[in-house]
């Protein structure tokens, strides 16, 4: 692998760019890998990746129906922060953060990792009970964190409108130093460069269209350019996973609904947090280009088609004009839709699945690009070990049976 | 936005005035207390979550308050028909596979168009 | 149906009764309604609210009865007596809305009740917990435009048509009882929200209020 | 003030109207009709502005919304700026003030252009994802520096004094492009009869008709145009919305319009009759047919230095010509792959000015306007292009060669040619736009050279927009697709008289879309690409050395397409430059998809009128001006507004919300106290089956509740968790009332409408919510039988009005429901009566009750007293993850009912019946002067290292003046075992408060006091 530095990058300027290699090949499929990663998102990426530098696993073919990280990775609103409320879900985020913190020396590509805080603010009493409640066990679990009353969110953000004129004024919130936005694409792209760097085939455009299940046990899968076998498959494909799962012939406890986002037109520099509003129903941050990066709300149906419903982008422009009166006259450039597959309790699923060697990774819902490397990181760990990493076994799809629910929306309401 | 057909105001309205309620025809077992507790988990969690047509629960919560089914391809987005609850879709995947089939791998090709 | 309580929660003529928009008019005033004014809005407090739950079939006949109205059986069907001071609206295929004067909902309510005997039905006062707002002017059409998602076009919203729909972000039941007049059914506890969002809505309309 | 490039006569501006602004600090003036982008260039303003990356010189390139370089922040005031205004699409009106959003110390001499100039070579695409990683500490200060260059203008610092708002509208046609093609499709539709909409962005209606050469019916454009406005503006089915665009296209024929209403008359809007105007409006458009009239963008060509100022769109030159009077130069060299746009010079050779040379890519151009360009005797050199633009600040030569489009090469000797002014022309994109808003994928055409819309279900395009071109055929399509559309909404379809137009016969175009040059891409000067973000022929050629072979990918990399513009003039060359560096085709590579929207829309304007005290309805109680009144502070609870406590002014100082809640605390205990408990969810429940229907829903029995009794119930979702609870009253045998909590009325309703409606249809039972209707008043405390023995005729002796018994009466003359229930523990009242009468009972019981120390109390005071009974809330001391039994409930769940009840099947899942769950107790800090912070988190070991294992957590915390101590519940693991047992619960400050773990219910364990 070519390394990228900023001196090789003068010496290419001055040969006119004309010898940069490929960021990653393009190989023809094989006819045997030891593992398949289904899914060549920013997870799918990071699994393959870990398998091969931590695992020693060198025979390693990721799977894309399209472009590699071209889902959720390249449609999320780029936040990234650890402070979830129960000590599972804290234990599987605060994992990746601490990835993160190291990602673009680790994998040799800027991923942009801007650690400017986000705060999550509270409006009501029962907000900032729940903010207490986390911010405490946050504490506890060795994650950063505090709890600002109004006035402390002020001086953060001068210009949120913490008065008591506003509908529901804000109270106070958490605020985690260590959290905040990542370049979406560079992750993928970075995952994608350093794993084939260490072998992986990354196949795209390489649709799985069945599974090769013998007595119970996987053994490869069929796609659109032949079939491919490998005793250990793991599925990483958000958005698609009931369907996998569904070839697979079992169903998934969760649903795909449509999340939407949208962006403002590049402005100079005026906020440098992240802000995010559970209740009024709305988070912001503004890119390294000047966009304002604005996250709306689930859209309640099923929907496959990249796309939610209207009102959901008015609601939550209005709450972002109820936060930042003065981003009333800004104006909306473009919006878009992911499909976030939801669990009933907000939280996903790493798990073996009723195929043996079969492993899914999904369900993330509105919380997948955060925690990108951890989750890639224990699912590769899993793969290997065909045992489901420690950090990994609470995220079973046993718990919908027995009742063992992580629920980071019932208490926290921050699942995003 | 959807415009939805409501069978009992028997008329198009906003989907503003609907809430989603999730996948239709989910019957809670009669005799709860003889389900294994997968039966049970199976009952609460586990969906269908089909790409492609689907039946779904709605209720037109700020009109007539009444529950019904819409039949909708979730790629599309378009609905094909509503029915009242008691009663079974005239559509589903298996009697439009052949004639949607067609539609709903042209709608699965869209995913891959260039977003501007 | 039998076997339930029925009650007169109507005080005596004596007792100071509040509208729901009391609070309102305290805070936001009235602006008074003038040449100019394109859109008038006056509040019909206090009026006798019923809710009526059953088959339509076993309903039509004890509400003409009583009444001298058919019950609409259509949906979206508003039914008024000769007086206008009457109506029956279709709300849901077994739920309607009767708006009598102040006063007659408690015997009404009664005389239904024995009529339909052990007939599968349901009848609530709900007068307390809503009022009526009566619009008119040449905007008012462009007011519901503004405030209701429902399509209000005259050619699509003839005389005898009511529904329920979204007002702002609220509910409500609009209703066209004659060529001129359009209603609004709001909530108590909305109804200074309600209330505000006409004048702001209104303004440019010049809108007068005349208050209750 | 001269405008040196404005022409005498010409145009559709009024000259009689001059009107005054300034650019960059700069006085100018331009005329009525004018945009800002026509009065610079009348000015002579040749740099409008620099570019994004790189800092180079920028003038406008085109007349419409494709525009990318003329981005201006607009507004004199502070309140008043817009950021980012399109200046083509920026009405002039008087006083108007731009600023260009990039260059210091300013556009003329930037500094930053220094940098771009000598260090653009060292920012290819995606430069920082490959720099600025060592070391990894420093990252936050590169980025500083990243985010200070980035992003176009800068946002208010001041709120919008501005007002929006919605119309809801519906239509049976809505026609989106007001030229030739929608003007003939609305006339169609309207004369069926249909309602339509027809909209435009531009600020008269027209399109292309506006600098139209052709006749029609042997008159100017301009003349045809005029009476068919009339007419549709006459028409009662007919809205004509002119300045607004449609942005959006959403699923089943919605469509979001943002018509600007008054941003061509000033910064802010101006008062109209005296009343507030709003600035811009959505109109939120439900259409039967949607007609795609939109037309088409003009493509330029990519050549070196196609980013100088004085580098146009051939449209865009006719366009100012005609349409504004302005020649935006001296001489012209165009640059064609087209006939059409030899209309660009023909146009400025009739403005009087020089027309260098045409340059034609095609070997044997033929058409009718090629033939008059030479027989005008203009040169036209054929097979050649504009290789490279000279020039820095303005154009000052054009090199021009043969090209070989086959092999990408220049095919001859360079001749350059003295001009100010290269217009250029490409070919014509339909735009497609709003079809693929919903995920449709365009098709490209070999024939048009461009992509078509592939349309969903009830929309059709028409002319331009489909690649029809030629006016006669756009009128014709217009009118017939219109008509379709009318008649598919069921109207009968009207005939449409066509005006007489002469065709002019164009000659077939050729591809092109990069310019060859002499040097290879990567070594020649800069060609450009999408000009907002600086993305450079060569950026995406590298882009697809770097294995970036998805198109989408290539835009992800060099950030094509992502600008403001959303790369309308780019995208397509872009697309097909990529095409060539992997040897495909532009179908190989992909297609093109566009998401909403088309152009940027004002935040305002979506969020409407909701917003300020709009922004999300407050509830009032009947009684809310009464507690407005006595100085309540309010909690917001749902929607409703709750008084929260009510703080006295004693000695001159107002009450703490400690004192007053002790005080409020006191007089319950003590006295008497009263609360507003209107905001309780109340439901009106009617049925022979309502009694089995409660014992469905509920978790304890309600077959034996006889009438005139009250039971607390608890409710469960199915999987065991509690969601709701509260008081449900038998009435009568078939009749009862439901209380809810306040926050979970709305959805407890729907919550029983949907299990009777899609499990139990069977069951005869009705449900109507009645929470309006009647106001509740508690009051309570020891002084309270008294107090309302004054005002009531109901017996209210102990025992025959006992505790959970509830009776009808009147109080102070009102009919009520008086409920001897209590959330305090105390001796209680609850007096519901129709919501009109709640004020003046109120009222009553204050005049009675200042005898009895009746003192009003809020939400804090009720939390504390109820606490103090270990009385639960849900949703503070539960969280969708417990059971009643996690509550120590047990006593409120019918294990033996006959019927499986909601929830109950879900406690015998292993994880639920575990023991060991976290349950409900109550805390007693050591000391007792600490109040536990709620949501404190508990432990065993404090000393233990991180992670420390947590047991629980203090779900509401108080101090008690009753005990005069803090206490708690909380939820520990395995509690109700652990009574007695000492917890830990560390702090952010470092203090470890110790606690005992008791029962949760610390005032009057036996209940005594409820009874008395």
């Amino acid at each position: 692998m070519q390394r990228y530095s900023g001196f090789g990058l003068v010496k290419h300027a001055l040969s006119h760019h004309e010898n940069w290699q490929r960021q990653w090949r393009n190989p023809a499929p094989k006819k045997q890998y030891d593992v398949i990663i289904v899914g060549g998102g920013g997870h799918g990426l990071a699994t393959a990746y870990y398998l091969a530098k931590e695992h020693g696993v060198k025979n390693i073919a990721v799977l894309e129906k399209g472009w590699l990280g071209g889902g959720n990775t390249a449609r999320n609103t780029t936040i990234v922060r650890s402070n979830y409320l129960w000590d599972e879900a804290a234990a599987l985020y605060e994992h990746a953060m601490k990835l993160w913190e190291g990602l673009s020396q680790d994998i040799n590509y800027n991923v942009m990792f801007s650690q400017r805080g986000v705060l999550n603010l509270g409006h009501t009493l029962q907000d900032m009970r729940d903010i207490q409640r986390r911010v405490n066990a946050n504490r506890l679990n060795g994650i950063d964190g505090e709890v600002l009353d109004a006035k402390g969110v002020q001086e953060i953000v001068p210009i949120l409108d913490c008065s008591k004129r506003a509908r529901y004024p804000v109270l106070g919130a958490s605020w985690q130093p260590r959290a905040g936005v990542a370049r979406h694409d560079a992750v993928a792209w970075g995952y994608a460069r350093a794993a084939d760097a260490l072998g992986v085939d990354l196949l795209q455009n390489t649709e799985v269209t069945g599974f090769k299940i013998r007595d119970g046990r996987v053994f490869g899968v069929h796609t659109n350019r032949g079939d491919i076998e490998a005793k250990t498959v793991g599925c990483v494909t958000a958005g698609n996973s009931g369907v996998l799962a569904k070839m697979a012939g079992f169903r998934l406890p969760l649903e795909s609904h449509p999340l939407q986002a949208l962006v403002s037109e590049p402005l100079k520099p005026i906020l440098d947090t992240v802000v995010m509003s559970n209740h009024v129903h709305g988070y912001i941050s503004q890119s390294d280009k000047g966009d304002l990066v604005i996250g709306a709300g689930i859209d309640g149906y099923n929907g496959y088609g990249q796309r939610g419903s209207y009102p959901t982008v008015e609601h939550t422009l209005q709450a972002i004009v109820e936060m930042f009166p003065i981003f009333s006259r800004v104006r909306m450039n473009r919006q878009w839709g992911g499909i976030v597959d939801t669990c009933p309790d907000a939280c996903p699923i790493l798990s073996k699945t009723p195929v043996k060697g079969l492993f899914f990774n999904c369900g993330w819902g509105t919380g997948g690009f955060k925690a990108t490397p951890g989750s890639g990181h224990v699912f590769a760990a899993s793969l290997a070990k065909g045992e489901m990493h420690p950090l990994a076994a609470p995220f079973s799809i046993d718990r919908f049976h027995t009742g063992a629910l992580v629920d980071e929306h019932g208490a926290a309401g921050v699942a995003h | 936005m959807f415009q939805i057909y409501c069978p009992y105001c028997e008329e198009l309205r906003e989907e503003e005035e609907f809430h989603p309620k999730g996948e239709a025809h989910i019957a809670r077992p009669l005799d709860p207390e003889a389900c294994s507790d997968e039966e049970w988990g199976d009952y609460l969690f586990f969906r269908d979550n089909p790409r492609g047509v689907h039946h779904e629960l709605w209720v037109h919560a700020v009109g007539c308050r009444k529950f019904f089914n819409i039949t909708r391809h979730t790629v599309s987005y378009e609905i094909l028909e509503t029915y009242r609850m008691g009663e079974q879709p005239t559509i589903t995947a298996e009697s439009v596979s052949g004639d949607l089939a067609g539609r709903e791998s042209a709608a699965t090709a869209r995913q891959e168009g260039v977003r501007a | 149906m039998s076997n339930v309580n029925i009650y007169d929660s109507r005080a005596d003529a004596a007792i100071p009764a509040e509208s729901p928009l009391a609070f309102s008019y305290h805070r936001s005033g009235a602006p008074a309604a003038g040449a100019a004014s394109r859109v008038v809005l006056r509040e019909r407090p206090f009026l006798g609210h019923l809710i009526l739950r059953g088959g339509a079939i076993v309903l039509d006949e004890a509400v003409r009865d009583e009444l001298g109205m058919n019950l609409p059986g259509r949906p979206q069907g508003l039914v008024l007596d000769a007086s206008g001071e009457r109506s029956i609206q279709w709300l849901s295929p077994d739920e309607w809305l009767l708006i009598v004067p102040g006063g007659e909902e408690f015997a009404l309510e009664g005389r239904l009740r024995e009529r339909l005997g052990d007939a599968s039905f349901a009848i609530v006062n709900v007068s307390g917990g809503q009022t009526l707002l009566e619009l008119e002017g040449d905007a008012v059409p462009e007011l519901l435009m503004k405030s209701v998602i429902y399509d209000a076009h005259p050619q699509h919203f003839p005389v005898g048509k009511g529904v329920t729909t979204v007002f702002a972000k609220t509910t409500t039941i609009l209703r066209r009882p004659d060529e001129s007049r359009w209603e609004l059914v709001i909530r108590r506890s909305f109804a200074d929200y309600c209330y505000r969002w006409l004048l702001d809505a209104g303004e440019e309309y010049a809108i007068g209020v005349v208050a209750a | 003030m001269s405008q040196p490039n404005r022409l005498v006569r010409g145009g559709r501006i009024d000259r009689t109207r001059t009107l005054s602004f300034t650019f960059n600090g700069q006085a100018y003036q331009g005329h009525a009709g004018d945009t800002l982008a026509s009065a610079l260039l009348a000015n002579g303003v040749d740099i409008v502005n620099r570019s994004f990356k790189y800092s180079r010189p920028r003038g406008i390139v085109a007349a419409g919304a494709e525009e990318p370089n003329a981005v201006v922040q607009l507004g004199a005031s502070e309140a008043g700026q817009v950021p980012n205004v399109r200046a083509t699409q920026q009405a002039l009106f008087d006083g108007l003030s731009a600023r260009s959003t990039n260059g210091w110390p300013n556009v003329q001499r930037d500094l930053m252009g220094l940098v771009g100039k000598l260090g653009g070579q060292f920012m290819p695409p995606g430069f920082y994802y490959k720099t600025f990683m060592a070391p990894a500490s420093l990252w936050m200060t590169y980025e500083k520096y990243i985010r200070k260059s980035a992003g176009l203008g800068r946002s208010p610092a001041e709120a919008d004094p501005d007002i929006y708002d919605h119309l809801h509208r519906h239509c049976d046609v809505l026609v989106i492009g007001a030229g030739p093609a929608g003007l003939t499709a609305a006339l169609a539709a309207a004369r069926s009869g249909a309602r339509v909409i027809l909209c435009d962005e531009q600020e008269e209606l027209g399109g292309s008709l506006l600098d139209s050469r052709e006749l029609l019916d042997d008159e100017s454009a301009s003349e045809w145009l005029a009476t068919v406005v009339a007419e549709l503006s006459g028409r009662h089915n007919v809205t004509l919305l002119p300045r607004t665009t449609a942005n959006g296209y959403h699923d089943h024929n919605f469509v979001t319009l943002h018509e600007r209403r008054t941003e061509h008359l000033a910064e802010t809007a101006p008062l109209a009759n005296g009343h507030r105007q709003v600035r811009s409006r959505l109109h939120r458009v439900r259409a039967g047919r949607v007609i795609l009239a939109t037309g088409t963008h003009e493509r330029p060509l990519v050549y070196a230095g196609n980013d100088v100022p004085g580098n146009l769109l051939a449209g865009a030159v006719s366009t100012y010509i005609r349409r504004y009077g302005v020649v935006p130069g001296q001489k012209l060299v165009l640059s064609t792959s087209n006939d059409h746009a030899y209309r660009a010079a023909l146009d400025w050779q009739e403005a009087g000015r020089e027309v260098v040379a045409i340059v034609d890519a095609r070997e044997a151009p033929d058409g009718e306007l090629v033939d008059q360009a030479r027989s005008r005797g203009i040169r036209v050199v054929t097979g050649s292009a504009v290789i490279e633009a000279k020039g820095e600040k303005r154009v000052t030569a054009a090199r021009i060669a043969r090209v070989d489009l086959d092999r990408f090469a220049v095919a001859g000797a360079v001749e350059e040619l003295h001009c100010d002014t290269i217009a250029s022309s490409g070919g014509y994109s339909p735009v497609i736009h709003l079809a693929s808003h919903t995920g449709a994928r365009p098709t490209w055409n070999d024939e048009i050279l461009g992509f078509e819309p592939s349309l969903v279900k009830g929309v059709s395009a028409t002319g331009g927009a489909r690649g029809t071109y030629a006016l006669p055929q756009v009128l014709a399509d217009g009118a017939e697709t219109g008509s379709q559309a009318a008649v598919a909404c069921g109207y009968t379809a009207a005939s449409v008289e066509l005006p007489r137009v002469d065709a002019i016969r164009e000659g077939q175009a050729c591809a092109l879309y990069q310019v060859p040059h002499e040097k290879p891409t990567l070594r020649a000067p800069k060609q450009f690409v999408d000009l907002q973000n600086d993305v450079t022929a060569a950026g995406i050629e590298l882009a697809t050395r770097e294995g970036f072979e998805s198109i989408e990918h290539v835009k992800r990399y060099t950030a094509m397409g992502f600008g403001t513009d959303q790369g309308k003039l780019g995208n397509i060359n872009g697309m097909a430059i990529a095409a060539r560096c992997l040897g495909r085709t532009i179908p190989e590579v992909g297609t093109t998809v566009f998401r909403p929207n088309y152009t940027p829309v004002t935040f305002g304007a979506i969020v409407g009128r909701h917003c300020g005290e709009l922004f999300d309805p407050e509830r009032y109680t009947a009684l809310h001006q009464w507690h407005v009144e006595h100085g309540a502070e309010f909690e917001d609870v749902g929607q409703w507004k709750r008084p929260w406590y009510y703080p006295q002014r004693v000695a001159g100082k107002l009450e703490t919300m400690h004192e007053a809640v002790a005080r409020e605390c006191r007089a319950v205990r003590e006295a008497v106290g009263i609360l507003d408990a209107s905001t309780l969810g109340k439901i009106d429940i009617q049925g022979p089956d309502a009694r089995e229907f409660l014992g469905r829903i509920y978790t304890n029995k309600w077959e034996k509740l006889a009438v005139g009794k009250c039971r607390y119930g608890l409710m469960c979702k199915d999987d065991g968790m509690v969601t709701d609870d509260g008081v449900t009253s038998c009435l009568a045998d078939n009749h009862f009332v439901m209380t809810t909590t306040t926050g979970g009325a709305a959805a407890i309703l729907e919550w029983l409408e949907l299990w009777h409606q899609t499990e139990w249809p069977e069951l005869d039972v009705t449900f109507t919510s009645v929470t309006d209707h009647w106001a509740t008043m508690t009051i309570t405390g020891p002084e309270s039988r008294k107090l309302l023995a004054e005002l009531t005729d109901i017996d209210l002796d102990r025992d025959s009005f006992k505790f959970m018994d509830w009776r009808e009466g009147k109080v102070a003359g009102v009919p009520a429901r008086v409920f001897r229930i209590s959330f305090t523990g105390e001796l209680t009242f609850e007096i519901n009566v129709q919501a009109h009468y709640a004020m003046h009972v109120w009222k009553a019981l204050f005049e009675h009750g200042e005898k009895y120390g009746l003192t009003p109390y809020g939400t804090e005071t009720m939390h504390v007293l109820r606490a103090e009974k270990g009385f639960i809330i849900v949703g503070q001391d539960t969280d969708g993850s417990v059971t009643p039994e996690d509550l120590g409930m047990q006593w409120c769940v019918g294990y033996d009912k006959p019927f499986s009840w909601i929830g109950k099947r879900a406690l015998t899942r292993s994880d639920t019946a575990r023991e060991n769950r976290k349950q409900l107790v109550g805390l007693k800090p050591k000391d007792k002067a600490v109040v536990l912070e709620e949501g404190a988190q508990i432990v065993l070991d404090p000393k233990h290292p991180v992670p420390v294992p947590m047991v629980g957590h203090v779900t509401s915390s108080y101090y008690s003046p009753t005990l005069d101590s803090g206490f708690a519940l909380a939820v520990v693991k395995g509690g109700h075992q652990k009574l007695g047992e000492t917890v830990y619960l560390p702090m952010a400050d470092g203090q470890v408060h110790e606690a005992e773990i008791v029962s949760p219910i610390f005032v009057d364990p036996k209940g005594e006091r409820q009874h008395v």
